[in-house]
């Protein structure tokens, strides 16, 4: 369950314009943490301001050497604060928290969709997959070429991946979902996985659902507690019995099947 | 030396007690420790109906503070009899509930259905909800109104009855005396402020509900001297509560006046903070050879 | 491109003003720059007699805002208008007074004494000072004792008048139509929230005046929250304040409704704030194409 | 005037127990302080916890290598942050600002009285001093041995000294005022300065006028602006006429004569 616990910074490189990723060692959080599953960071020991913690997607986990990762783009004051700290520095954690993708019982064909920073999950999350001898695609996709996440990871991995960006500085140009819809009517995919900016996400599982794919999406929603007590995290989700209601991207997320989660009213309606 | 205090009947072994809302019903940060160590268990806001709460996004940060408009989201109250309250029977510490609604009629009732509920020792009355359109804050800005609906709730229930006061008004003086003059056994101090956040980009308001209330370290200020003004002037104890975050914060509260103090937005910084402030009390007792809390309460004031 | 906005006739350059009481009679900050780069300068208050203030201390840090006890201290009308005012003559921004006391009377003699003064651009006639025992603070929280205030100070100068708000109420609407009624030609939102401090080594108050006002970014969310509320309601102008550190914060006012804003706090922390803002507002406006600032202020709920 | 500028932090010790000196490179500050100046820094780039900026006393310049020092104790949010700063990285510093001591225009023998970290400002004084061959002692004073300031730079600038501590510690016990007492009595002594704790300079500036003798003290209040604007460090001292009036620390001071202080209703009073 989520704990609380410092873990010391050992690597923090900049992988990009405003992105790094931050390895810190946690032999607790590295052995638990399952793809899908976040950190909740909190950002300065001293002071209130920021206040509250900062949720983070595990991006990668080495058992070995008792690390995990995480990838992270400079937004705002939180994240221009954490691209100060150094290796060698402590940061205290939350977690592991959250409800982890679940994986296919059987094997099958799967594919990806990231958008941006929404392939920090999907990295660890394919690593996964590849353990369990998962076949894997996956489409990468961003407005312009250097907000682009991933292609080295992909190439290490030996994974198939193909490229959009809006602009077309790189690849396919246009949106991922784009990719994904030739992908789709193409191929017979078993499954699918998606994290990414609110309006892909609802392509992306409407062009699934159309399709009888099932699959599931990681969301982001502002936090408060980020263990479920304050109802500040919620998302328009279906119910039990196929009603309308708001669950906690905290907790029942931020793993969301396709059928489950809802985008008729959300935040960028 | 003990840290109990008594709180309207409700005994506790020390005065540090969740806020309504940043608690949820005690599950979650019964993973972190034995809510035993709580003074007492204050529940999320309970309506006679479930609630959906309002449209995400439901947070906001500002700066050391946290707008929220959660919007009363909860399952309703039979629900929470059902399925909350059981796998509380065991928690080892009083647990209140904090009941609110539209109408008068939807707090009677609530009132009347917990009053012979053997698991719940006392109610916190919330007239001040500022993310709830209808009602709810009309109670909670209005001396009079106030006043009659502590009357009618007092009139159906024999719990101890805490009624939580908005700090969005001119006079909160006039409103602790309504309320104890009708039958408040406890006056909790305070709700959130009301305020906003703009997206400057999509220039728009950031929350969904547009305006949120705000709660954290920046109100603390405000939250004490509110304490201090009213617990001058009422006879019944007051509950502290508003950016409280150590047991530093705390002793203000019980300084300015507070017999017991309430812990919110520090939980979701710190899961550990109510222990925490509970056992930072206890020090500052013991460096300072202080038996028990009394001497302590409105002590800035007393000029003890 | 053009920054430039009128309040109640007085022309600025840019929706800068300085807040009173934060950038004394513009001596010290003219050190750093030119005071040609402000919209306006708003000097401390001042009142018909010279006041000694209050005792020390009279600042306390709290969590991202400060708490003030000054207490008016200020020489007197007639020293400022004879030694304040004519080094400012040359200063190249409008100058507004800000006026304070203790009685009607008091008001109507300051009104009439700088009336008839070219120098002075416009009065600010402060109701909301929560730091003076008698009066004033009255004025701040009656929507009548305001109206009729108001309605005296205009009978006994044309000068432009701004009245400036307590945020210490339950409806800062009625107060603002209460005055705009009456005939302010714009209203300043807000003055400082009325907080304390408690020392618990000492166990007293941390301030000399036991209460003081809360000001800074930990205000902000409600000070903004005031000014979009307000804002919908009035035909007048509104100056907002409270917390604005950065071009974003300001851009957030003027989009809540806000046609000019006045920065306090910020040139404690930073002195360069008020060029630094103008910079920043002017940068927005160039990236978002945008001529002048009319279509920008309200845009929050004019949906624009 | 009160300028802004960064400065980098050349050299951070610690010198006792929540005791730090911190060393800046910034010629355009060192060449230009007085003794009794100090300076206002700002604690954090980012985020608004604490809020206002810090006041220290110019304890050490090194005009050659263009450094200054401040010498200051942990003793909340703000300098717990400060004990954290590394050499290299660079501080946002306002100033110099406030009122110097004036030097005696004749010479004379000066004795100077120090409680705490009130010895900052005297230990730049006194180097003043030394170079014009002014005649000075000084009495260090603290509550016990460990909080006595300054030995280790007397020792080295060759000044009289004397110890006292209100545990007996070290040196005399008892207060630094006693010790003066004596010291007056025994002594002609033309000029005092003194900087301290509140009820210790009230004492110490009872002592010397009522034997005429003259000095200054520095004064410490809560400050806000730091340049004369906000009224937020007011001290009660004499006007021009005698009457009792507000003096602002920051722009009148910190450094106020003995006869125009005034300490009757003060903040320990
Ligand atoms: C479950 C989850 C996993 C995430 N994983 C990653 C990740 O792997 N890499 C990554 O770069 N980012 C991730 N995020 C987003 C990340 O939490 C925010 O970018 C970060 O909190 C911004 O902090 P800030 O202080 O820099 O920005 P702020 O100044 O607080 O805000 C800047 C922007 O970020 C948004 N934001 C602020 N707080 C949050 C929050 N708690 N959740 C979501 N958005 C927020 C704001 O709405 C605003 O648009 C994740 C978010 C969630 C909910
Ligand atoms: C002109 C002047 C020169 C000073 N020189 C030195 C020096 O050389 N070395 C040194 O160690 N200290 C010096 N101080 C005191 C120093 O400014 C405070 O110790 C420091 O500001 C405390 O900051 P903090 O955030 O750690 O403490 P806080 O958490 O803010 O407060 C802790 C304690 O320090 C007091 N304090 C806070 N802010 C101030 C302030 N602005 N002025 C005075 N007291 C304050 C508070 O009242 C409280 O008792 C000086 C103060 C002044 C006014
Ligand atoms: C997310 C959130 C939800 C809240 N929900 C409720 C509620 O349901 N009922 C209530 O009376 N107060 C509610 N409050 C107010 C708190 O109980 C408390 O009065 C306020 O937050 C001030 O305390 P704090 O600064 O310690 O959080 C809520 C506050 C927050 C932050
Ligand atoms: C030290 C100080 C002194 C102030 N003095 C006055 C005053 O004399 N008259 C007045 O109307 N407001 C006064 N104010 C209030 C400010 O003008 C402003 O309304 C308030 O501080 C909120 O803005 P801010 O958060 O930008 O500081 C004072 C505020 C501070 C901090
Ligand atoms: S963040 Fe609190 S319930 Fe999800
Ligand atoms: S600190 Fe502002 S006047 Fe001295």
């Amino acid at each position: 369950m989520a704990m609380l616990r410092k873990a010391q910074i050992i690597k923090h490189d900049r992988e990009g314009p405003g992105i790094y990723r931050m390895d810190f060692f946690s032999p607790e959080v590295s052995s638990r943490v399952i793809p899908g599953q976040f950190i909740h960071l909190k950002i300065r020991e001293e002071g209130y301001h920021p206040l509250l913690r900062r949720p983070f997607s595990i991006y990668d986990v080495d058992n070995e050497r008792g690390l995990f990762s995480i990838l992270y783009r400079v937004v705002g004051l939180g994240t221009r604060i954490m691209a100060k700290r150094q290796p060698g520095e402590l940061m205290e954690i939350m977690g592991p928290l959250g409800a982890p993708f679940t994986l296919p019982e059987e094997k099958g064909k799967i594919i990806l969709v990231a958008g941006g920073m929404g392939f920090a999950p999907l990295h660890f999350l394919i690593k996964k997959l590849l353990k369990r001898n998962m076949e894997a695609e996956i489409i990468l996709g961003a407005r312009k070429a250097e907000e682009l996440m991933g292609e080295n990871d992909l190439v290490q991995l030996g994974v198939n991946f193909i490229l959009a960006t809006e602009d077309g500085s790189r690849g396919f140009q246009g949106q991922a979902t784009d990719l994904l819809d030739k992908k789709l009517r193409e191929g017979n995919y078993d499954y699918l996985y998606s994290c990414g900016p609110y309006p892909m996400l609802k392509k992306v599982a409407s062009l699934a659902l159309s399709r009888g794919i099932k699959g599931e999406v990681s969301l982001e929603e502002i936090m408060a507690c980020g263990v479920g007590a304050c109802l500040g995290c919620a998302y328009p989700a279906k119910g039990d019995k196929g009603d309308l209601t708001y669950k906690k991207v905290c907790q029942h997320g931020p793993t969301f099947s396709l059928e489950e989660v809802s985008f008729h009213n959300g935040p960028g309606d | 030396m003990d840290l109990g205090i008594e709180i309207a009947g409700i005994k506790m072994k020390n005065p540090v007690m969740s806020a309504s809302g940043c608690f949820g019903y005690g599950e979650e940060y019964s993973a972190f420790y034995n809510l035993e160590e709580m003074g007492a268990l204050v529940v999320k806001g309970t309506t006679l109906e479930p609630r959906e709460g309002n449209l995400p996004p439901r947070i906001a940060e500002t700066p050391a503070g946290i707008l929220n408009a959660v919007g009363l989201q909860n399952p309703g109250i039979d629900y929470v009899i059902k399925k909350e309250l059981p796998a509380l029977k065991g928690a080892g510490t009083p647990v209140i509930i904090n009941i609110a609604g539209n109408l008068e009629e939807e707090y009677l009732e609530l009132a009347k259905i917990l009053d012979p509920l053997e698991e719940v020792q006392g109610l916190e009355v919330n007239i001040s909800c500022p993310n709830v359109k209808q009602g709810g804050m009309a109670f909670g800005t209005d001396e009079k109104a106030a006043g009659s609906l502590v009357k009618a709730i007092r009139s159906v229930t024999s719990k101890p009855l805490i009624v939580k006061l908005s700090p969005n008004v001119t006079d909160i003086r006039g409103m602790a005396l309504a309320v104890e003059k009708e039958g408040a056994d406890a006056i909790s101090l305070v709700n959130t402020f009301l305020g906003m956040a703009i997206d400057i980009h999509r220039k728009k308001p950031v929350l969904g509900n547009l305006v949120g209330g705000l709660s954290g370290p920046a109100i603390k200020p405000l939250s004490l001297r509110m304490v201090w003004q009213v617990s001058q002037e009422v006879k019944v104890p007051v509950i502290g509560m508003g950016g409280i975050m150590t047991a530093e914060d705390a002793l203000e509260f019980i300084m300015a006046g507070a017999r017991a103090v309430a812990v919110g937005t520090a939980n979701f910084v710190n899961p550990y903070s109510i222990p925490e402030i509970v056992k930072g009390i206890r020090k500052f007792m013991e460096e300072h050879d202080y038996e028990d809390l009394s001497p302590l309460v409105g002590a800035a004031w007393k000029g003890v």
